[in-house]
């Protein structure tokens, strides 16, 4: 079971990252990757966003991935995990988030893919602080349901 | 007893500060009364909080040493 | 709307191919992208399989890939959708498919990836006959269930 | 009227073969009716089969000039 948890605090390439860490899966058992990757828009709530700052918490941020893919990998029969996410300064289309998961099945790497990416926008310690067209900022309050 | 206390978000902007050391009788005390204590007020609705960066409830005791962290709902992903 | 359907008759990186296709999809509108890539494995029903021919039916193949990713565009709302898949000899551990689909939201991603997916296993003219170690050839007769 | 009749995977290698020209009496016929006209027997159960290229069910008409396939469940992916 290979697991890499990334923060970024610069932009980065998710697929360049995902084709890394598919190096440390076993590749005669990967069977299925499935792959999630989240990019900043440059709408949210109908106004123009033109930035995004990600605050985070330094080593509980880790922690809680981790945490967060340890579950997983007691729910479904996972090969490989790999979580990276950005921090500080993003420009509209930087990624934000990249949840990938490897295994023999394709139910279990699709179904812990979600799982991870629910949680981690539930529960990991980041903060979203937006940048309007009219130069304001103001704190995202709450996350877009995952259902 | 001393613990180390940090604020995110917008959280820290509100209080115009990110970190601070508190000096406090007895020798532990719930994550509700160490907000309490320090700012004379009951925890604000939806408050989030973390010992030694670990999630934390109200309720989770807090003891000599422990990093505390208080922030509003996260907005990752 | 970008939609690409590629036929592979030799092994292809499918993050290269994942990050090709997005060029086409407008940088500060997809928000999410999910992306699932199926491997040839090197077991199956407890028998050791040492290599697959994909047989392919030239011509229907594009037109079937083509009509399920109209059908999932028709369901969510979809910025693009890239699917390839291979075809000819594959060797354990070679991509055999890659779905990958961006929208605006992830749960729309997702679900949209994973309905083309399982509607391809079903309905896409495609063959696997599988060479044992022993030497022998079997023609699978089914997919497993996805759900 | 005359169509192309083309077989896949298992079904090709059973038969021997991969493609046909068939000869047939009258302007239009089923899937069904044109696999019993080759082959004297009904079509095999889980028979899928296509019609210029597009899914058809045992009763989509044939016609002079199509293009017909036969095969097997798929299993791609």
């Amino acid at each position: 079971m290979s697991v890499t948890v990334e923060i970024h605090p610069d932009d980065f390439d998710p697929w360049a990252s995902v084709q890394q860490a598919e190096q440390a899966i076993p590749a005669q058992a990967r069977g299925a990757a499935s792959v999630f990757v989240g990019r900043m828009r440059d709408f949210n709530e109908d106004e123009t966003v033109t930035g995004l700052f990600l605050e985070h918490y330094p080593g509980m941020t880790e922690r809680e991935l981790e945490r967060i893919v340890a579950e997983a990998e007691a729910r479904w029969p996972l090969l490989g995990c790999h979580v990276a996410h950005r921090v500080g300064e993003v420009r509209p289309g930087d990624a934000l988030v990249l949840v990938a998961t490897w295994s023999a099945h394709r139910v279990a790497a699709r179904d812990a893919c979600s799982h991870i990416l629910e949680r981690l926008k539930h529960e990991a310690p980041f903060w979203k602080r937006e940048r309007l067209a009219d130069g304001s900022d103001r704190w995202v309050e709450q996350n877009t349901p995952g259902t | 007893m001393t613990v180390s206390v940090h604020y995110f978000a917008r959280l820290r902007e509100e209080l115009g500060r990110q970190e601070e050391q508190a000096e406090l009788p007895g020798d532990s005390l719930t994550v509700a009364e160490l907000w309490q204590h320090l700012h004379q007020q009951p925890p604000p609705a939806r408050l989030m909080a973390a010992v030694n960066q670990e999630q934390a409830g109200l309720d989770t005791p807090v003891r000599d040493g422990d990093e505390v962290a208080y922030f509003p709902p996260v907005t990752g992903g």
